[in-house]
């Protein structure tokens, strides 16, 4: 299988809806002839035209009403963020209108689009820029948000958001894009909301979504060492979330940590954590851990960034603490 | 006013129009009093002329109408029905949003009535984007975009109107100016008085109409949307009108005069049109009487309709939401 | 002891502070003329003149800013928004200016500035009307948020958010303003971060904030009938939370029960009970409960609405689910 | 121009605080491509004269100024040290913000540099609120901000601009037009040419000028400053500049043309001022080359005060958030 970056296989989903459909177009800040700031549209506008790949001026709240409007006519607009940080200046228009719509129109409407984006931290960013936004979006309902955290996660999601009639946002991030990974030459879609096992294991689940799910992995290698047989449940999807994935994993292993790199309070990572402690509560050997970012603005020195973030000691550590070892 | 040039049925067409909006609200006032609807109601009375003439000038197979809250008359001006619409000020099922969206949320999909919505100023870039597919289809359909005074001053109009000239998208832009925003007069948030100068920064054509005479808003508006079509450029409309009853039903209006209010009432839509209609003996006061008890007549059924019409069942709490 | 609305504790908190310290201003729509969409600024315009209770345009994004701006630069601003739907305008200027502008400037700057308004549904809004949207809030750190749901914590609160050096949210409701309750006439203050223990009981703790309070109390009352004593703890202060009086209680009654009007994911209330499954985990009876708005966009209809919301009913089922009975 | 009528000092200033910009930068640039930066950074080399000239007509005891995230020049246009700003480039707990900020987020309380903000648009309205402190408290200070062309189309500035009017506020609007935002020309996201004419829609006096001249950017501001501080109405600039480097590091610039850049070099405001002191006999080519050298010095010496300097302890995480 060919082995291509989590950047590439996010443009391969877009390249072919849009050859797919031409109802599909790109709009955003600097995809059409810049190629995107972090190159993830390279060559689309060239392929595509300046009718469908379009640059869009800085205007958040502008743009994403504009597709939102576009989605309600009967277009499949992709929106892409530049990053999360700025989605704020839209946040109205995602949850007033794109998520309500077709609730307040009684079922007439619907609004097939995508808000896609790096999220989460890069590095030396400051707060205003290294912002892990997903449970703002994920609280709520009428949105859909993925977190795709390998290419082939990232090219199946990206497909499947594009061809849903309802809004999803796409949570990618900086630091994945150059990540690279297995992806099939034949199409395939991988479903909204359903979970992937990422590894098996006896002793304990780890519950993680999107870019800190290598952590995850680099802390289950290491407490191989140990020992420790870790099971990795890949949420992919955050909202609708496959519960029934989780509530397994944890009814085989009696313990759980969930991972999640945004602040803790009121989180999807939080909550996660509360849907295993109630559902798993009589079969539970230990209270469930979250390894969130500390609940701070992320600070621009590097030492201070990484500390305050998920690390893979972070999570060897919680994973420790469940085991009671 | 010369009102040769027009087609007698499409005077008679505006009028009947008008003052169904007016009766239809009437009604609509009185079942809020009588606690049957609840809620914001924002009555449109006052300003008919301004929904009835532009939405005249559309062809809704192609073209499209959004509005803010206060939109009862701009859904019936696209044909929707009393029933549809006064069921879903009752909040039945049968309402045109399942009683789901209630008096702020007044949808008809296929009449190209893409709402009614609460908050200021923030379907401006949703017109913007109904047009945007019209141009990417190259369909030669024309966008009204309806809003009020006090949504000018929101950042949506500013980014709007840029994205709609730097794409040559068909969307006119009609701020109608009723003169207050909840209870602030206009001028006391604006920093300018005349709202038609604003579309400059943009290089979109402004212009300031009288929005108490229907004949005037259909005219230019019927212009403004025929050169839509061909030319596809944005453009934009102050449509300086009134209302007459208080922002929502629970406000008094108490910061404006009597005064004030019965000079607008003296140049009333319908007054105007209808005498206009009966000076050049296209209409009879008998006529007229007649088209009047009809509007308030099927207003009357209407709230029947909504009084017999079902209340949604509980479990669709969880329909409507994704598709 | 005088007893007033829940209206008048605020107007009273922004009066006696308005006139204690210059520096303190008030604007929002329609706050002066009008005195208010909910009258909660009544006569402030006439006391103070037009330059301390500013009527503003609707431009929630551009007020907000303003107000962030003015307090950075030494005054108090109270930012009035007609309701915290129409804060989502400005949740760009919330969360990237003035949770961010101390951390940013590396502590040089202080940001002592209130947002305040009714939060959460009313009556017969439909959904971009009708959000209790604390979680969204309550996510990020640099904010501070308060939901007081008496006349008397609702002064005491509102004049403490004042004094506070940081921003701080004050979730009020149109529902709460014509409560009632008794509020004395000398000065006092409540600290954010401490919570109340509104009934003491033995059988089970309810954490709750804001308007369901009320719920939650005549549910307890019903519940005296069954022989069940409830004890509740209303959080007022939501960041910072006061995590100790929660846990001391629940380490009492073995059971614990959160109440919260808004959306269940990624929420406040989904977080307390994480919170507590955690920290009580050895000594909890059963699964923590909670009882949140449905997971849907609130509808227009009365029944419907009152059905997606949480309900004297939906708080006894599931105080009844984590005693077992 | 003539350039008898200013102060000598005033001139020397002027030329030695855009040297010192560009030097320091191109020791920022040096000091990312060993690594020793990272993240964004947006170097400000070929605007100098903006900042410079726009903040010599402040009194920074009562004035104020906030700007976007490339914020170097402006920093040190207002006297920041190079010290603070290259430590703070380098994370260090010395630097002006603590580490906590970094290159977009330079402040100086003290210096009323309010910053350094990342989200483009996002600090019009806080320095219009800066401005309303001002009138609150009476005071005759005046407020300068700064942002790009590319934040000219954010909701914001209509936002920003109606209320300074209204309330009048004495704020003045800079937009540095240095023709991109990032790899867009401005001219394909904006309706106008000319943004000068946006501000009319505000009743705001609006001005387009020369920011390849630092005398022209001083003269205007300068005079804009002083009649904002008696009339305190709020102004509007568009200062036409040119960056020569990327829009940061990472950034090629493929977007533009070799000519076009060498046409702006030919006009840099570092040289013209040069030339015009060189030949009005104000200043030697020996003169000019000792301030040079300290410019670089001092420059060379905020690499070795910010290498030197501690990282900030892990405990600082939950320092500076709340008071
Ligand atoms: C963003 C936002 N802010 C505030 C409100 C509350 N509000 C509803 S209507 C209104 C006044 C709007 O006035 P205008 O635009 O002139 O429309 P009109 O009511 O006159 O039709 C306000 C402030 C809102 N719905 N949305
Ligand atoms: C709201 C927002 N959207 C997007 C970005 C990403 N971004 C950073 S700088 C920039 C270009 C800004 O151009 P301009 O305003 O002309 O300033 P210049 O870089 O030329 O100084 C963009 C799009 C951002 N920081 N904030
Ligand atoms: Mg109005
Ligand atoms: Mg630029």
């Amino acid at each position: 299988m060919p082995v291509i970056s989590y950047r590439d296989a996010i443009r391969q989903a877009i390249d072919e809806e849009m050859d797919r459909d031409e109802n599909v177009f790109l709009i955003g800040e600097e995809v059409g002839e810049y190629n995107g700031a972090y190159k993830v549209s390279k060559g689309l506008l060239d392929k595509y035209g300046s009718q469908r790949v379009i640059d869009s001026p800085i205007t958040e709240e502008g743009f994403t009403g504009l597709g939102i409007g576009a989605a309600l006519a009967g277009l499949r607009p992709i929106v892409e963020w530049m990053t999360f940080n700025f989605s704020l200046q839209a946040y109205d228009q995602v949850v007033n209108n794109a998520a309500k719509m077709r609730h307040m129109s009684g079922g007439q409407l619907k609004v097939p689009i995508v808000f896609r984006g790096p999220n989460g931290p890069a590095e030396f960013l400051s707060s205003q820029h290294s912002q892990a936004l997903q449970s703002i979006y994920a609280h709520v309902p009428g949105l859909k948000i993925v977190a795709p955290a390998t290419p082939y996660d990232a090219k199946g999601l990206m497909k499947a958001a594009i061809r849903d009639d309802n809004p999803v946002l796409v949570a990618e991030a900086e630091l994945m894009y150059a990540w690279t990974g297995e992806v099939p030459e034949e199409e395939y879609i991988i479903p909204i909301g359903v979970a992937d096992i990422k590894r098996q294991g006896a002793d304990v689940t780890v519950v993680v979504h999107g870019k800190p799910l290598r952590m995850v992995e680099d802390a289950a290698k290491q407490l191989e060492n140990d020992g420790v047989d870790v099971e990795i449940v890949d949420m992919r999807s955050i909202r609708p979330l496959d519960e029934q994935t989780i509530y397994s994993s944890v009814n085989k292993t009696n313990r759980c940590v969930v991972v999640d790199e945004s602040w803790p309070f009121a989180s999807v990572g939080s909550h996660v954590a509360w849907l295993v402690s109630k559902n798993c509560f009589d079969i539970l050997d230990a209270p469930v851990e979250l390894v969130s970012s500390e609940d701070v603005p992320l600070p621009y020195n590097h030492h201070l960034e990484l500390a305050a973030q998920p690390s893979v000691e972070k999570i060897i550590n919680a994973i420790k603490k469940v085991l009671y070892i | 006013m010369d009102i040769a040039k027009y087609d007698k049925s499409l005077l008679l067409k505006l009028l009947k129009d008008m003052l169904f909006i007016r009766r239809f609200e009437e009604v609509c006032g009185q079942m809020y009093g009588l606690k049957k609807i609840g809620g914001f109601c924002h009555l449109y009375i006052g300003q008919e002329a301004v929904a009835v003439g532009a939405i005249a000038a559309l062809d809704l197979q192609k073209d499209y109408a959004l509005t803010a809250y206060r939109d009862h008359g701009h859904a019936l001006a696209c044909g929707m029905s009393a029933d549809a619409v006064m069921a879903e000020l009752y909040g039945k099922v049968t309402g045109c949003s399942r009683g789901k969206g209630g008096s702020m949320h007044l949808f008809d999909a296929d009449k190209h009535m893409f709402g009614g919505n609460g908050i200021v100023g923030a379907h401006l870039p949703v017109a913007t984007g109904v047009a945007f597919k019209i141009r990417y289809r190259k369909e030669d359909g024309v966008v009204l975009c309806f809003f009020g005074d006090g949504a000018i001053h929101q950042g949506t109009f500013h980014e709007s109107l840029n994205m709609a000239k730097i794409w040559n998208l068909p969307v006119i832009y009609i701020c109608e100016n009723n003169q207050y925003g909840m209870g602030t007069a206009y001028q006391r948030v604006s920093s300018v008085d005349d709202f038609s100068i604003m579309s400059s920064a943009y290089d979109i054509e402004g212009k300031q109409i009288n929005g108490m005479d229907v004949l005037v808003v259909y005219d230019e508006l019927k212009n403004a949307v025929d050169k839509a079509r061909t030319d596809h450029l944005p453009r934009f409309f102050e449509i300086r009108t009134y209302r007459y009853k208080g922002h929502s039903m629970s406000d008094p209006a108490k910061y404006r005069t009597e005064e004030e209010l019965s000079e607008y009432k003296k140049q009333d839509p319908i007054l105007i049109l209808k005498n206009r209609l009966l000076d050049a003996g296209l209409l009879s006061e008998d006529e007229y009487k007649e088209m009047d008890n009809e509007c308030k007549t099927i207003s009357k059924q209407s709230v029947a309709f909504a009084e017999q019409s079902e209340e949604p069942p509980i479990e669709s709490l969880y329909e409507d939401i994704y598709v």
